[in-house]
């Protein structure tokens, strides 16, 4: 990883160590440290403290979007070429719902993974790694600059950290 | 659904490394089986290429149709591999938003299967049409001809449901491989490294991830569910559209989403049993899991039958002729062994599932799915095939024979469906990583002080 | 050349649909066709050399660039695109129906009855439709052929072969050259009797396997007279008929339908009775109210035994010297008789009463006159009508019909022997295939063989072709010129619609040139130069007698036109002559255990003569419903006893000869009589009769009876053979499962208190208010598209109404709608797995308890043209959907082959392309060279993978409108005529615009007798069928 | 063939008609205007009659200045959107059975 600021890194075992040290790095006035988690642990996010992801937003939005253009295609196709068929209503609605409801549903995954690609990348920060983060360690990097890095790597220490490595 | 098993106190769960450990050593290198089962499925997938390339050559009259029966073993397949299909959402969606923690250890087996069996579905309404290079028609496209789709036609409604919930379906297994890809990519080793590195769309479990992760996810079960439901009914319209009798039936989308989920269950025991022999996942998957989908099948089972039962009821009830003549042909006329199977295999054998001892014994709830697939593909037989059969007008009525096409092609799906099935399973994780570790809960200082 | 000058003063006149571009005229050929530059030049090097040339209707795709062949000189009267009429005259059967022939671009497309002609009134049954797969058949002789050393036959030149037929001739005593022609009544049959004599022979034989020699020979003894007496079915109310099968084969059978119908139909609240007398059920008997299965060979006693009734009771009203007869009939009391023929005395009576009340007409024919006591049969019939006095009236003498010209069984057998004895030099055949068609105790083939030198004139390969030395293939029919004189008084005339198909020479021609060739008495006797001369200087004395006014030229031009001349026929009475009172019936012995067969006529193949044609091969038998193979009709009693079913194969033996065909139960035939059809089993004549089948002939005894013909009844074994084969039909059930498709009423019921329609037993009636809310829905689903598009304004509503009480089941619109919508011919193989493309389908259903003789309903199912289509919502792509003028068309080229049409059609009338029929390399291919010349340009060729139907002709209905819209005035009611409803011979269809209250169809529909096909399921179809009314006690 | 024995005699491709003649053989044209086999199209409803929709239809308008083209080529695209264009604009039918039968 290039450009990647220096900083300390810290590996836990135990969860409620590793939210303990969340909150003691919040505290030394750290915003943008990066937390590493095998599982989505709540203990540890909640120690985070993030809002709820805006992704809802975009499922909302696409949804609304398949919806209606699952009407408008429907009825607009039926009228452009009139064409009966079984002496029904050329436009019947009835069986446009199935339509509606598919495409609801389609564009609505769709918009939530764009929604996830979006806001993951937007909320990318470079930050030091240890492949055991998925594993079975909780990570914490703290990026500082090195006349910075004692204070911050002894917080973490006391906060029970299994290991912290100073990144430079 | 609410029947959660708890996990028996005895059983040690293991840690988070021996986790990571073990669903990670099912993907080392293959051994000889899995080459064995490969080629085999591999060369019948073949064989149902050669057949589908005869009928496209000569046309659809190599095939055993013999009017009045139109549709044949190929819907009625494609109507099978769509029921498949709805277990794996059913498990992973349905069951994630009830919060059921036994789903984590089966549900990826599911998924896949779901995925692969949409794909293998998806093939048969193109085989089984007259001009399959013009099958491109039934997508709404501008063309040059002025001309649109006919959306009131239950073929399309098809036609979107199907692509719908392939898609929907397939993001949702990506997703939720994306951790436990990364989890593997950071113990493997080799060109796996590089493969993993790249899927994993470099994932390391930050918080940010998590935080929309778990969100995405939380809402693509949420419109998952409504489609698994909506899919098969779609599909059951394709008939109860009709006037045919023993098609025209208000009950089919239930008895049909019922049906599905019946047969996904059953296909999911099937792949599950040998899956953990092979994989060593004994820890990971037991009689707990194995009864949790037995009570499935049970619930789904009893629908089934009871639908079974309606459907003559109502045959009686209408006191429409040609619905009690097409309900009579069906259990006494030259199908009634289709028709039998059918009901022995799904309404009578499920009721085995009320005692535990056959819930929780591997080998019998192995047999007992093979069975219950055997009955489900018939079920669809004996509605499609033998309702045609059987019509309004009876100088028109004639017996169907499927052909060495038919046979040849529905073989070729289920070698087609294995190839990808034994593809993904040997190279990625069968078993979702992140998921089982959930639900154990992650070692605390003070306990450790304790 | 004939067909420049053919053209030039007979044409009929009369426009085609639409012009079309020859990419369109292509339509109806195979598309990306490598081979079509091949086939258009041959075409070029047949139809080029009279200067005509040919706008070559053929396609080849996109693929390679496309050649156009125009006119080198514009014919005259030929505009491409545009159909020319030509009025000519069918030779498929010896009734004499005319016909004219639709041409486009060169080539006869079609053939539909001559409206104004005096025998089939513009109607044309299967075979008639069918000569054009004469015409186009590609296994034609293609040129003469002589038998080389090798004992093959290989081609020759038309100047060789003529020489070696001189040279032979020349050589050859003139006694012994012998002639076999078929019924050849015209100037035909003349020239050859007249050249034969000139050479000093008498040997002109006359052969048809169905001869009349029965009715001669009564008609002799009772009447003294040679002609055969005509039946005047249109007057009378009561037909009763001993075996006479006059709907399907016997005498002039669009003719006597006609006026069968005319009497018989339910109309104004009445109509006649029919009663049939035949121990097997024929369609014909199908169609009587009542049927009557005497012991075989009884008919006779029967007849005998109800005109002593009648003589006894004074009923009738007889001419004064029939009490000559009272000593005779004296022997026939209704007790005796009874027991001999196994009809109850009071039905006897019954019969006797009711055919008295006249007027009323005895006929006795077909089968009834093919057995040993046959001619006691038809003389007893004669005798019937006599004491009911029905001579002069329905039986009328003096117009001489001569269905089979001089034929006599006899003659060929004396030939036979003569062949046998060597006494026979020079043997030429022309139009008879007696080595298939003559029973096989005759030795006829055998015999052949020692004929040193044997001429055939035939067009196909048949079994006696097969035998010859030289083989002079005549025109076609279709290709000559011709006439033909059925009866006394009408002459009809034929003309060439085309230029020759191959290099074939008409037989007329080639006598007349060996003539010329053999000079002396024989050039003088024959001065015409060609056949056409020979013929017209025959027409210049009929002119003369005729004595019409104007000038020979304007003449024969009209007569041309018309088809031929005809006058009313002076016919008259008859008087008992001295053999009357000597008639005896005098049954033949019924056989010690086994059965009696009876070898019919295929009402389809006839005697084996069109087997040769794929439509009529295709087309199920109106009885069995089966379609290219032989079949053994069996009761269901006597079938269980030999534990058979439908498709077994069963093994049948006679004292001459054993044959193997596939048994089909059948309630309507005696337990003690097993029946099999003629016209199969032909060991050459082409790739579709070949090997097909069984030939019943192999059954029949050879010896002539004392009448000198044919016994078509044999006593036989039945054995089954264990092995079994699906039945060659669509049909699934044979009974209606109490659907209602086919209805009925008997007259009583119907004046009593009206027709019911069928309703659902079960069906619980929708509540009013429910009703009321459905239709609004419906008129408001209607209102959304009434004002838009295409749907907008007045349009008309394309219906038909088909009076059941008229159709007789005989499936002439099946071939019709063949011959128009270019329909693919399957093959057996296929017609076994229900895959025939028939858009119109005779349905035929048993009524009655099992076992007792079947009351039989036929319906035409075609498509309903549904108001509310199912299959129209169902289709994805709009390839089904609904016209303006309310058909449900059907896009072929639209179509991508879901199938789900067809699933959802009630009717179950759409037919799906299983195979490529139109691709050459396919194996399912239907138009083998020149076959596919029949196509009809307007309508398009489907290709494998789509879905089609019946649209009520559409191309004919936008041809129509065409036509009105270029003249600037509306459609007239009747201007558009469906190819089904125009070949009807019982006129039984009606077709038009619904939307009119005054048009034909209208009315019918809102006839009393009218019902919907499944109406239940509300698709409200445009097809009203009119309910079939029974004259008989119980329905 | 009167005129061509006279009228640009000179001409090579002319010579061949003449050849063509003499030979007694008809000439085979090349097609240019190639419609699929499953579409009906009666000329003579677009330029006769009180049907022929406008008097500015001329086979111009479909097949192009032909008698200014060196050699013809196909001027329209003959497509069904081409047909339907032509067919919306001038408030004819555009029911499918209309040309497809």
């Amino acid at each position: 990883m290039s450009g990647r600021p220096g900083g300390v890194l810290a590996a836990f075992r135990h969860v409620d160590a590793a939210a303990h040290a969340v909150r003691q790095v919040k505290e030394l006035g750290y915003k943008d440290f990066t937390v590493y988690s095998p599982v989505p642990n709540f203990e540890v996010m909640s120690a985070v403290g993030h809002r709820v992801s805006p992704v809802r937003v975009w499922t909302l939005v696409g949804g609304l979007t398949g919806c209606l253009s699952g009407y408008a295609m429907t009825m607009w196709m039926s009228y452009d070429y009139p064409l009966v068929v079984g002496g029904k209503a050329l436009g019947s609605v009835p069986p446009y719902i199935i339509i509606m409801f598919e495409l609801t549903i389609l564009l609505g995954a769709l918009a939530t993974l764009a929604g996830l690609a979006f806001h993951t990348f937007r909320t990318h920060r470079a930050a030091a790694y240890d492949p055991r983060f998925t594993n079975d360690l909780i990570g914490i990097f703290v990026p500082c600059p090195a006349e910075r890095q004692a204070a911050v790597q002894q917080a973490l220490q006391q906060a029970g950290a299994t290991e912290v490595r100073v990144e430079q | 659904m609410a029947a959660v098993a708890r996990p028996e106190p005895v059983r040690v769960p293991p840690t988070y490394s021996e986790i990571t450990h073990d669903i990670a050593a099912t993907l080392g290198r293959p051994g000889r089986t899995w080459y064995i089962l490969l080629g085999f499925a591999i060369s019948v997938m073949l064989l149902g290429a050669i057949a589908l390339l005869y009928q496209i050559r000569y046309g659809l009259g190599v095939a055993g149709y013999r009017p009045p029966v139109m549709w044949g073993v190929y819907i009625t397949t494609f109507v099978f591999w769509v029921g498949i299909a709805h277990s794996g959402t059913l498990v992973s969606a349905i069951l994630y938003l009830f919060r059921s923690a036994w789903r984590t250890a089966v549900y990826r087996t599911a998924e896949v299967m779901t995925v692969f069996a949409v794909l293998t579905a998806g093939l048969f309404p193109l085989i089984h049409v007259g001009r399959i290079w013009y099958a491109y028609w039934l997508v709404p496209y501008p063309n040059q001809r002025q001309l649109w789709v006919n959306f009131k036609s239950p073929l399309l409604w098809d036609v979107f449901a199907v692509t719908t919930y392939l898609t929907v379906s397939t993001c949702f297994l990506i997703v939720g491989l994306i951790p436990d890809v990364a989890a593997a990519r950071d113990v493997a080793t080799g060109w796996r490294k590089k493969l993993y590195s790249i899927t994993s769309l470099a994932w390391r479990g930050t918080d940010q991830q998590w935080r929309h992760y778990t969100r995405a996810y939380l809402y693509l079960a949420a419109l998952a569910t409504p489609l698994v439901l909506s899919v098969h009914s779609v599909v059951s319209w394709d008939f109860a559209m009709s006037i045919v009798p023993g098609w025209h039936t208000t009950i089919f989308a239930p008895y049909f989403v019922a049906g599905a989920i019946y047969s996904g269950c059953a296909l999911v025991i099937t792949l599950l049993v040998p899956l953990r022999k092979a994989f060593k996942l004994e820890r990971y998957i037991h009689e707990d899991h194995f009864e949790n989908l037995a009570k499935l099948l049970l619930l789904t089972g009893m629908l089934v039958g009871y639908a079974y039962a309606v459907e003559y009821f109502i045959a009686w009830y209408s006191g429409n002729e040609a619905e009690r003549a097409s309900f009579y042909n069906r259990a006494f006329g030259p199908y009634w062994w289709a028709t039998w199977t059918m009901i022995i295999c799904n309404g009578f054998l499920p009721l085995f599932l009320w005692f535990k001892k056959i819930r929780r014994s591997i080998p019998a709830m192995f047999l007992l799915s093979l069975f219950i697939n055997l009955g489900m593909w018939f079920e669809r037989f004996v509605i499609i095939v033998v309702s045609l059969s059987f019509e309004y007008e009876p100088y028109a009525m004639g017996h169907y024979t499927p052909s060495w096409v038919d046979w040849s092609v529905l073989a070729g799906s289920f070698g087609w469906f294995f190839m990808w099935f034994l593809l993904f399973a040997k190279n990625f994780p069968m078993v979702s990583i992140a998921e089982v570790k959930e639900i154990i809960p992650m070692p605390r200082k003070e306990d450790a002080h304790a | 050349m004939s067909l420049l000058d053919g053209q030039a003063d007979g044409r009929k006149g009369g426009q085609g649909p639409v012009e079309q571009s020859s990419a369109e005229a292509s339509s109806a050929r195979p598309p990306d066709r490598p081979e079509d530059g091949m086939n258009r030049r041959r075409f070029l090097k047949v139809l080029g050399v009279a200067g005509g040339g040919s706008l070559a209707a053929t396609a080849c795709g996109s693929s390679s660039p496309e050649k156009l062949i125009p006119y080198l000189l514009p014919v005259e009267d030929q505009i491409p695109g545009v159909a020319t009429w030509y009025a000519t005259t069918c030779r498929e059967c010896p009734a004499g129906c005319g016909v004219h022939a639709r041409v486009r671009e060169g080539r006869a497309v079609k053939l539909e009855g001559n409206p104004d002609h005096p025998i089939n009134r513009g109607k044309l049954c299967s075979r008639g439709q069918a000569a054009l797969q004469g015409l186009y058949n590609p296994d034609r002789v293609r040129g003469p052929m002589a038998r080389n050393a090798s004992g093959n036959f290989e081609p020759i030149s038309w100047q060789d072969a003529i020489t070696r037929v001189g040279e032979r001739l020349g050589a050859a005593p003139g006694a012994q050259v012998r002639f076999v022609t078929g019924n050849e009544a015209g100037t035909f049959d003349r020239l050859v009797s007249d050249w034969l004599t000139t050479l000093g022979s008498s040997g002109h034989v006359v052969y048809e396997p169905f001869g009349y020699e029965a009715q001669r020979h009564a008609t002799r003894e009772v009447f003294g007279t040679d002609e055969l007496p005509w039946y005047d079915f249109g007057a009378a109310r009561y037909v009763l008929s001993f075996g006479a099968d006059f709907l399907e084969t016997w005498g002039s059978p669009l003719e006597y339908t006609r006026g069968f119908v005319a009497s018989h139909a339910f109309a104004d609240g009445t109509m006649g009775k029919f009663v049939h007398v035949e121990p097997r059920m024929s369609l014909t008997g199908q169609n009587a109210d009542e049927w009557i299965a005497p012991v075989p060979g009884t008919e006779g006693v029967l007849a005998l035994a109800i005109a002593h009734v009648i003589a006894r009771d004074r009923l009738g009203s007889p001419p004064s010297d029939a009490a000559r007869l009272r000593p005779l009939l004296q022997a026939y009391a209704p007790e005796a008789a009874a027991e001999r023929c196994g009809v109850s005395a009071e039905t006897i009576e019954r019969l006797a009463r009711e055919f008295a009340a006249g007027p009323s007409v005895a006929v006795a024919g077909g089968m009834g006159a093919q057995h040993a006591d046959a001619h006691a049969t038809a003389a007893a019939a004669h005798l019937l009508n006599y004491v009911a006095g029905n001579v002069g009236r329905t039986v009328r003498f003096g117009v001489a019909p001569n269905p089979a010209g001089g034929s006599r069984y006899q003659r060929l057998a004396e030939l036979s022997q003569a062949m046998q004895d060597g006494r026979v030099a020079v043997l030429l055949v022309h139009g008879a295939n007696p080595a298939y068609a003559s029973p096989a105790g005759l030795g006829f083939a055998s015999a052949i063989a020692n004929v040193p030198f044997k001429v055939s004139f035939s067009r196909f390969l048949d079994e006696t072709a097969m035998l010859a030395d030289l083989i002079l293939p005549d025109h076609d029919p279709l290709e000559q010129w011709n006439d033909f004189e059925p009866r006394a008084g009408v002459n009809l005339l034929q003309q060439p619609v085309m230029q020759p198909v191959f290099d074939t020479r008409q037989t007329g021609d080639v006598l007349l040139e060996l003539a010329r060739l053999m000079g002396g008495r024989m050039a003088q006797r024959f001065p015409a130069a060609t056949y056409k001369d020979h013929l017209q200087n025959g027409w210049r004395r009929l002119h003369q007698q005729r004595g019409s006014r104007d000038a020979f030229e304007a003449f024969w031009t009209e007569a041309l036109q018309r088809g031929g001349v005809w006058s009313e026929p002076r016919s008259r009475g008859a008087a008992l002559a001295a053999g009357a009172t000597r008639v005896a019936a005098t049954p033949p012995a019924q056989p010690e255990g086994r059965f009696t067969l009876i070898a019919y006529p295929s009402s389809v193949l006839y005697d084996g003569r069109a087997a040769n044609r794929p439509w009529l091969q295709e087309l199920p038998d109106p009885v069995s419903k089966l379609g290219w193979s032989t079949w053994l009709e069996i009761h269901p009693d006597a079938a269980n006893a030999l534990g058979v079913t439908d498709g077994d194969m069963v093994e049948v033996t006679s004292d001459a000869g054993t044959v193997r065909a596939v048994a089909w139960v059948y309630p309507g035939i005696r337990q003690d009589v097993v029946a099999m059809p003629l016209g199969q089993g032909h060991t050459a004549f082409g790739r579709y009769a070949q090997d097909r089948g069984a030939n019943a002939y192999q059954l029949l005894a050879a010896e002539p009876t004392a009448f000198g013909g044919v016994q078509h009844y044999a006593a036989v074994t039945v054995r089954a053979t264990g092995e079994h084969e699906n039945l060659a039909t669509r049909a699934g059930s044979r009974r209606q499962l109490g659907r209602g498709i086919a209805q009925a009423v008997t007259l009583a019921a119907i004046t009593a208190e009206g027709f019911h329609p069928f309703h659902e037993a079960h069906a619980a009636p929708v509540p009013e208010p429910i009703e009321k809310v459905l239709d609004e829905w419906q008129e408001e689903q209607y209102r959304d598209w009434k004002e838009r598009g295409n749907y907008a304004g007045a349009h008309p509503r394309w219906g038909m109404a088909i009076d059941l009480s008229r159709c007789t089941g005989c499936s002439a619109c099946v071939t019709a709608c063949y011959a128009e919508n270019n329909l693919p011919v399957v093959g057996k193989e296929l017609m076994q797995r229900g895959r025939e493309m028939s858009w119109m389908r005779i349905e035929r259903y048993f009524e009655g308890e099992e076992g007792h003789p079947p009351e039989v309903r036929v319906v035409p199912m075609l498509c309903q043209q549904c108001g509310n289509a199912p299959c129209e919502p169902v289709c994805p792509v709009f390839a089904a959907y609904h016209t303006p003028d309310g058909l449900n068309a059907q896009v072929y080229n639209r179509c991508v082959g879901t199938r789900y049409c067809s699933n959802n059609c009630p009717y179950k009338v759409r037919y799906f392309n299983w195979f490529d029929y139109q691709e050459p390399s396919d194996q399912a291919f239907s138009w083998p060279e020149p076959l596919h010349w029949q196509l009809n340009p307007d309508v398009t060729v489907r290709s494998k993978g789509v879905m089609e139907k019946c649209t009520f002709c559409v191309q004919r209905i936008r041809g129509a409108q065409h036509d009105a819209r270029m003249r600037g005035t509306p459609l007239r009611d009747g201007e558009v005529v469906t190819a089904c409803q125009q070949s009807c011979p019982a006129d039984a269809m009606a077709f038009g615009d619904l939307n009119d209250p005054g048009s034909r169809v209208s009315q019918l529909a809102a006839d009393g007798r009218g019902y919907h096909v499944l109406d239940g399921l509300n698709t409200r179809p445009a097809i009203t069928y009119l309910a079939r009314v029974w004259n008989r006690a119980e329905a | 063939m009167g005129c061509h024995l006279i009228a640009g005699a000179t001409i090579p491709e002319v010579a061949k008609v003449r050849e063509a003649w003499s030979a007694n053989q008809p000439i085979e044209w090349l097609k240019v205007h190639r419609m699929p086999p499953f579409v009906h199209f009666p000329h003579m409803r677009h330029l006769k009659g009180e049907t022929a929709v406008k008097a500015e239809i001329t086979c111009q308008t479909c097949h192009g200045q032909v008698e200014r083209m060196p050699q013809v080529y196909q001027f329209s695209s003959l497509k069904m959107g081409w047909c339907l264009d032509c067919h919306k604009q001038n408030k004819v039918t555009t029911d499918c059975s209309a040309c497809h039968y």
